[in-house]
């Protein structure tokens, strides 16, 4: 398999990429104006492609693992860290996803930022996003991850901070960088540990089981569950998941296809990637697998929890994205190969319908003029026809309407986390179904709420009259536009449904990735199928069940809302506060930190400062006590000073001749 | 081609003292200025990509002649695997020095650029000295141009600064003088020959196991006041603030690696037994540096002062870099010293840019710059993006390499130095948003509106080489690692057969002869 | 000349130097201290003069001659300045003269009184200026 | 014979130290008196015979003690004028000692130079510099006990050396250029002549400068001590006096 050329060559993909970052960078502004975004279209309409011709390839390759050789960016002495490039099922799937996702987006962007100030700055950025992520995906050394790690944070901090001139846009920028360097903290840490054990960072030693594997085990439990815990630190951070995912729902401050194309779709699963990649690792630490479920839950609820009463359209459907990450950690928790592939699987699906709900939610801020706020809008499907369609595709997939491709990965998750033994496991699964009703729920909220019903806002309803109607600026809903989202719609209904049904769930084809015979594999896996049928089942139900309710709520003006907000009224106020997360990260880090700081600086003019002056004072102050005064303009003062002083010498000197 | 070495380093004190006694005018002797130290940036280019990468252990390029009689000792120059980037590093400052002050420095032009040049050639001598004489002299002759430019030309306390740093430096170098002296003296003892030659002194000395902890402190006091490490580092903010651009740019860019460059010159191949036996309370200082730089940093409003303590900070990753006495560990180090020098060079240039246009240096005075300035604005983000350490850039490589080699030696004092990074991303990033970004404000607007226009030529002169040397360094790094590797795999041979030996607590002399220093033919 | 002879002249010799040294550095009166100085010339002379019989030549008288003749010269000289002092002060006390001292320090011995002071007994002989007669006022005693 | 040195050197240091004047009239003096006379029976002890010259012994006995005594009073005497007389009261003893030592001309020279002129021109400055009763200078020494103290040093030090003076063997005078005279010649003549022999052949250079110094000195002290100067100052000269 390695022989062909497209796995040989798979890294044209991220070097065009970068190529296109380059001349739009130089060229945007001056010459390539309007069409700046063509560089960076090719370069993902080619990633595209010729990744999903490397996916046939491997999915066709009976030994499916390739190891590619690129160049050696440093080496010291024992250190040596290469760009060179693994393609196995998972990172072929994962390239895959990244580059037709992003060229979807990338169309989409074309149109949405049309008349933006900073167009080439604008696809100079992603393009450069879209190298560091192909990369990441593709890379098979620890360090060369964590480069790429950090340059899709810095494009995040870039993207985000898009419309630097907004002060909040700039705060979420750097919150959003501080954030991922907390995460990237742990994860260096995770990779410095492996490095001093293994004495090696590439993916071919550390995940080989007799090599880096056996080294880690043999250096004692801790070095490996610490080096787990470590990386899945880094995870976390990249991920948003529980302590650090304040910075997703701010980072809603760049531009939309920005949000859909990083914040949704590629950059966030690069932490479920990293996981999905180390799962022989996780395996084997003790007690990590529980702490991923455990923070996996706890994310899941509490963003599902925070979405049901959020009323900005792009937040809401932040929150679902950390909801649904917190998912597949929960899969991945389960530290089986099973649960790393459903992870996967719903990686793939909600990358197309998270995708799509945020390029709709871009065409309808389009429409209102940046109007975000959900209880402004209402019945805009009269305007936008195909919006609203492909935004109700995604959204039942996203809350696992039967048959969609939500409803396939979701319930691969919870079958995986279901069939795992142990009281956690079983705990972990019911918090997953009540998420997935709280899922359904919001996202037919929002749903209800921006299409549905009549405009609530007379001003909002003329703005989007004017631009349906206004020529000027081409049609409401044009050819560029409508495209990705149709090709996204149809990926979200059936894209589950052909990976579950067709490709056994992916399980066969990901063990590629894990070296564990597929053929076995798959079998345990269909006589498991049987058990899966119920919970399919109750899954659907529970679908059904949270949409229902928010049609209910939503879906005509009901005093339901209201009346329920009263009545749970604490539990309304924690979820509208979003659990006080950005408070308390507030009071517990930001401030403490800065008053040290403060305090430091005191510290540093007084004491070490003044330490320094004290030092230098002593010769000083030595003299005006002692010396000076010895000065009294008296002669016979001086005179019995010589005379004394002469005296004594003579007295030493003589007897010391003498012997005395 | 040995000349080629000898010209770069005195052709500019040649220069200067030309500046110095010609009557030129303004802009004549800021030509001559940038021409001499151009014509230096040339040859110290040349002189990298002729320099032969194996031979890195050897001094190369030796030009050699007796200075103090027969034998005794020489003005010998000379370049290794340790000295090699830092010669470019000091002419390419030098040049960004004179071009920053293009338009700020209007009286005493002559005068600041003869200073300049000197302190320049002073620099290179350091770098380039092999005999320890020489290093000693260039190693205090560097203060005095400097304590003129900040004492002269500097802000309203430059006075009380320049007498400080000089005296503060001073009194440490003497320490140093005489653990260099006690070096000479413990050669003679066991050779019975006075030599003054670098090389030999280092790797071929051995040092009585009790003598060793007192000599490390010596050379330590000098070295550690310059680097500067934590506790003595008071100077620095008060000489950075009230230095002007070209002192600021020097002082951070090049100076402070003369600390530095003492440790991996003498203390880690001299004294390697004491280094290891310090490394506890060096790393603590070194670490302590880190986090205080950065927390001060955070917490202060001039924007000078604000680098000046991040400096504080990377100097202490140097440091900690060094002491952890591993390939990694001390190639991070040295890769970390130019990293430094061009990131914070440029950062001071930069701040002299919009002090000369504004006349102000505080953070709270400055908002959305980027709109007024876009270019200096992608500039200083991709310097600020440099000196947090971000891949694709020079900071990550020495930061990573340094992370890597501290972990081996302890992992604690890793963990807080990796801490120390997130810290600088803060502290740098919030000064990006609050100057640069956010609603557009302009200090004391209209006064100034029309010198405030975006970079003008001498200015972008002075910043597309550091930045394009940044991306090399990020992008390449094994082009710079691979020059110094083997003059760092002798020091750490020597420190891990020291080391063995330790445990025999028997110091035995290294007994592969140190590579045999071709000082003597020139 | 036998040794004992030589010995006892420098005992001597070396008491009458100590006291005349202890004088100069004791007294604070100008003329007392010229007078300490002298003795000590003195004390060297007679230590020459019993080197010279103990060597058995003239080298020692020659120079205590000279050691002689060099003091009285100094003395016109001290004598003449004693004078000129005493006008500027009508006090030949050595503590009015402390120009010398470190701008700034306290003084250690407070600058002396102008007025003079009666001691109860009267010493006579007491040499009546020139030609003016005595006057006798009141004076406090100050107690020291 | 060096802690007999030492003790004869502490006691005249605190005889010195009582003896002079500090401000009240007291006991004080009359043990410094005591412990003085003490002081010079030890030093009496230290000095020994010289033997075959009994003559020169008791004459350097008394006359050194006789000059040691008076140069003690010189010191503490509050009174200058008694200071000045108990001066010359010490150099002619010392004058006695440097006859019985042979130093004829030296003795007489140091009388007339010393004890006539010398002696009188001290007194006729204290006429002129003349106070009206004890001036507070004369009533409180300065730093007594300091001074005491030097003394003490001074006389450990110098006793101590002379008391442990013992030349290995006879004088064996270093061979000296001969100019004119030598030692023997010089040794018959009568000690004067012989003196002047040498002054005037070795010395006779220094004889002249010394001269011209005694000249020198008289000229300056006549321009110091003058009342109206007599070459009127250039204008801008600030007026001395």
């Amino acid at each position: 398999m390695s022989d062909s050329i497209f796995v040989q060559y798979i890294w044209l993909v991220p070097a065009v990429s970068l190529l296109a970052a380059v001349i739009t960078a130089i060229a945007g502004n001056r010459w390539l104006k309007q069409q700046a975004w063509l560089p960076c279209m090719l370069a993902a309409a080619f990633g595209a492609v010729w990744s999903a011709l490397a996916l046939v390839v491997v999915a066709q390759a009976d030994e499916p693992v390739a190891f590619v050789p690129v160049l050696e960016w440093l080496t010291v002495s024992d250190l040596r860290v290469a760009y060179e490039l693994l393609v196995d099922p998972l990172s072929a799937l994962m390239l895959f996803m990244v580059t037709f996702v992003g060229s979807l987006i990338v169309a989409f962007a074309s149109w949405y930022m049309a008349h933006e100030e900073g167009y080439a700055r604008f696809f100079s950025e992603v393009a450069l996003f879209l190298f560091s992520m192909t990369s990441l995906v593709l890379v098979a050394n620890l360090l060369m991850l964590y480069v790429f790690w950090e340059l899709v944070g810095l494009c995040s901090y870039l993207l985000i901070g898009f419309y630097y001139t907004r002060p909040c846009a700039a705060a979420a920028a750097k919150k959003a960088f501080v954030v991922n360097r907390i995460g990237d903290f742990g994860f260096a840490l995770g990779i410095f540990l492996i490095w001093v054990t293994c004495g090696t960072l590439s993916y071919r030693q550390v995940l080989a089981v007799d090599q880096g594997l056996q080294q880690l085990t043999a250096a004692g439990p801790a070095v490996l569950t610490t080096v787990c815990l470590l990386l899945f630190c880094g995870a976390v951070g990249k991920s948003a998941q529980f302590p650090l995912h304040v910075w997703l729902p701010d980072a809603m401050e760049g531009p939309t296809p920005v949000s859909a194309l990083i914040h949704a779709a590629t950059m966030v699963t690069a932490g479920v990637y990293m996981v999905a990649r180390f799962t022989p690792l996780f395996a084997q630490a003790a007690g990590v697998g529980t702490v991923v479920l455990v923070i996996g839950c706890v994310t899941a609820f509490i963003a599902a929890f925070t979405a049901l009463t959020q009323t900005d359209f792009k937040r809401i459907l932040a929150y679902s994205t950390i909801s649904q990450l917190g998912y597949m950690f929960m899969a991945l928790g389960i530290g089986t190969v099973a649960g790393a592939v459903a992870a996967i699987f719903h990686v793939f699906t909600h990358a197309f319908f998270k995708a799509l709900l945020f390029l709709g939610s871009g065409s309808v801020m389009h429409a209102t003029g940046g109007e975000l706020n959900v209880w402004r809008m209402g019945g805009l499907r009269k305007y936008l026809p195909v919006t609203h369609w492909t935004f109700l595709c995604a959204a039942l997939a996203l809350a696992g309407f039967p048959l969609l491709s939500g409803f396939w990965s979701k319930d691969a998750i919870l079958a995986t986390v279901w069939q795992a033994s142990g009281a956690a496991t079983q705990l972990a699964g019911a918090v997953g179904l009540i998420t997935a009703a709280l899922t359904a729920f919001y996202i037919g909220r929002a749903y209800f709420l921006v299409f549905w019903g009549e405009p609530r806002d007379r001003a909002i309803e003329e703005q989007v009259e004017h631009y349906v109607r206004d020529e000027a600026h081409g049609p409401p809903e044009p050819l560029i536009m409508k495209a990705p989202l149709i090709v996204l719609a149809v990926g979200s209904v059936l894209v589950g449904a052909v990976i579950a049904l067709a490709f056994g769930g992916l399980v066969p084809f990901l063990a590629g990735a894990y070296g564990v015979e597929p053929l076995a594999h798959a079998t345990a896996e269909h006589d498991a199928h049987g058990h899966a049928w119920g919970m399919m089942l109750l899954s659907a139900v529970v679908a059904l069940a949270g949409l229902g309710l928010a049609y209910v709520f939503y879906g005509q003006p009901s005093p339901w809302p209201d009346r329920l907000a009263e009545q749970l009224a604490p539990l309304y106020r924690i979820s509208v506060n979003k659990f006080w997360l950005d408070e308390l990260g507030l009071i517990l880090v930001v401030r403490p930190m800065l008053a040290i700081a403060a305090a430091c600086r005191v510290l540093d003019n007084v004491l070490v400062d003044g330490l320094v002056h004290a030092v230098a004072a002593v010769p000083a102050w030595f003299a005006r006590l002692a010396l000076r005064p010895m000065h009294n303009g008296l002669v016979p003062f001086y005179a019995l000073a010589m005379l004394l002083g002469l005296a004594v010498i003579l007295t030493l000197v003589l007897f010391q001749i003498q012997g005395g | 081609m040995h000349w080629l070495l000898l010209i770069a380093v005195v052709q500019p004190a040649l220069a200067a003292i030309a500046v110095g006694l010609l009557p030129l005018s303004r802009g004549q002797s800021r030509a001559v200025a940038l021409g001499s130290s151009l014509v230096s940036l040339v040859l110290t280019v040349i002189l990298c990509l002729k320099f032969d990468p194996q031979a890195a252990a050897r001094a190369q390029f030796v030009w050699a002649v007796d200075w103090f009689g027969e034998g005794g000792v020489r003005f010998a120059l000379g370049v290794d695997g340790l000295s090699l980037w830092l010669l470019p590093l000091s002419t390419l400052l030098t040049v960004v020095a004179v071009l920053s002050s293009w338009e700020s420095i209007r009286d005493g032009a002559r005068g600041f650029y003869a200073l300049l040049l000197l302190l320049e050639t002073g620099m290179l001598g350091v770098f380039a000295a092999l005999d320890i004489v020489l290093f000693y002299v260039f190693f205090e002759f560097t203060l005095i141009p400097l304590f003129f430019i900040i004492g002269i030309w500097g802000g309203p306390e430059r006075r009380f600064a320049a007498v400080k740093f000089l005296i503060y430096t001073f009194a440490g170098s003497v320490l140093t003088a005489a653990g260099l002296l006690y070096v000479l003296v413990a050669h003679y003892n066991e050779h019975g020959t006075w030599t003054f030659d670098i090389a030999t002194l280092v790797y071929q000395t051995t040092i009585p196991t009790e003598a060793q902890m007192l000599l490390f402190l010596a050379l330590f006091a000098g070295f550690a006041i310059k680097v500067p490490v934590f506790p003595f580092h008071t100077w620095l903010p008060l000489a950075h603030v009230e230095a002007p651009t070209a002192g600021s740019v020097l002082l951070a860019g090049v100076l402070l690696k003369l600390g530095t460059y003492g440790f991996v010159r003498f203390s880690l191949p001299l004294v390697p037994g004491a280094c290891h036996e310090a490394f506890p309370w060096v790393a603590t200082l070194a670490v302590i540096g880190v986090l205080y730089g950065a927390l001060t940093a955070m917490a202060q409003e001039d924007i000078k002062r604000l680098v000046a303590y991040s400096s504080i900070s990377h100097m202490g990753f140097c440091v900690l870099g060094l002491f952890s006495l591993n390939h990694q560990g001390i190639a991070g180090g040295v890769l970390q010293m130019v990293n430094h020098g061009l990131a914070t060079g440029a950062l001071f240039a930069i701040v002299g840019m919009l002090y000369d246009r504004y006349h102000t240096r505080m953070i709270a005075d400055y908002s959305g710059m980027a709109r007024i300035m876009p270019r200096l604005a992608v500039l200083t983000m991709v310097v600020v993006l440099a000196s947090i350490g971000l891949p694709g850039l020079n900071g990550f490589v020495g930061e990573v390499l340094i992370l890597l080699g501290a972990f081996k030696a302890s992992w604690v004092a890793a963990m807080l130095a990796t801490a120390g990074i997130v810290l600088g991303a803060y502290y740098m990033l919030t000064l990006m948003q609050r100057a640069f970004f956010g609603e557009v404000r302009e200090p004391l607007a209209g006064e100034h509106a029309e010198s405030a226009g975006d970079l003008r030529w001498h200015e972008l002169a002075a910043l597309i080489p550091i930045v394009a040397a940044c991306f090399w360094i990020g992008l390449w790094p094994r082009f710079f690692v691979e020059r110094m590797a083997p003059a760092i795999d002798v020091i750490v041979n020597r420190s891990t057969q020291v080391s063995r030996n330790e445990s025999t607590s028997k110091v035995i002399r290294l007994v592969r002869r140190a590579p045999s220093p071709e000082a003597r033919g020139s | 000349m036998p040794v004992e002879f030589v010995r006892n002249y420098l005992i001597i010799s070396s008491v009458l130097f100590s006291i005349g040294a202890a004088g100069f550095v004791a007294r604070r009166n100008l003329i007392t201290m010229f007078l300490s100085v002298e003795l000590m010339l003195q004390g060297v002379a007679l230590s020459l003069v019993a080197f010279g019989r103990a060597w058995g030549n003239y080298h020692g008288e020659v120079f205590a001659l000279f050691v002689i003749a060099v003091a009285a010269a100094e003395a016109a000289i001290a004598l003449a300045l004693v004078l000129v002092l005493y006008r500027h002060r009508h006090s030949l006390d050595v503590f009015w003269w402390q120009q010398l001292r470190e701008p700034g320090t306290t003084p250690p011995v407070p600058e002396p009184v102008e007025e003079a002071e009666v001691s109860t007994e009267v010493h006579w002989p007491k040499l009546p200026p020139a030609g003016i007669e005595p006057v006798r006022e009141k004076e406090t005693i100050d107690v020291g | 014979m060096v802690s007999i040195a030492l003790v004869a050197a502490a006691c005249s240091a605190a005889a010195f130290l009582l003896a002079l004047p500090r401000g009240q009239i007291g006991t004080g003096r009359l043990i410094g008196y005591a412990l003085g006379g003490v002081a010079l029976l030890l030093i009496w002890l230290l000095l020994d015979a010289v033997p075959g010259r009994a003559g020169l012994t008791v004459i350097t006995y008394l006359a050194g003690a006789f000059a040691i005594v008076a140069a003690f009073l010189m010191v503490t005497r509050r009174s200058p004028v008694a200071s000045a007389l108990w001066f010359a009261a010490s150099v002619v003893s010392g004058a006695v000692l440097m006859f019985a030592a042979g130093a004829q001309f030296l003795g007489a020279a140091t009388v007339i130079v010393y004890a006539g002129a010398v002696i009188v021109m001290f007194l006729f400055v204290i006429m002129l510099a003349q106070q009206e009763g004890w001036a507070p200078c004369d009533r409180e020494a300065h730093e007594a006990p300091l001074a005491a103290l030097t003394l003490l040093f001074l006389l450990v030090a110098l006793l101590g050396a002379a008391a442990r003076y013992r030349p290995a063997g006879p004088y064996v005078p270093k061979p000296q250029q001969q100019y004119v005279s030598s030692v023997a010649a010089i040794e018959q003549k009568p000690h004067t002549a012989g003196l002047g022999a040498l002054l005037f052949s070795e010395h006779v250079v220094t004889i002249e400068v010394v001269g011209t110094l005694l000249l020198v000195a008289m000229v300056g002290a006549v321009v110091i001590a003058a009342r109206r100067l007599i070459v009127p100052p250039p204008e801008d000269a600030t007026n001395v006096g």
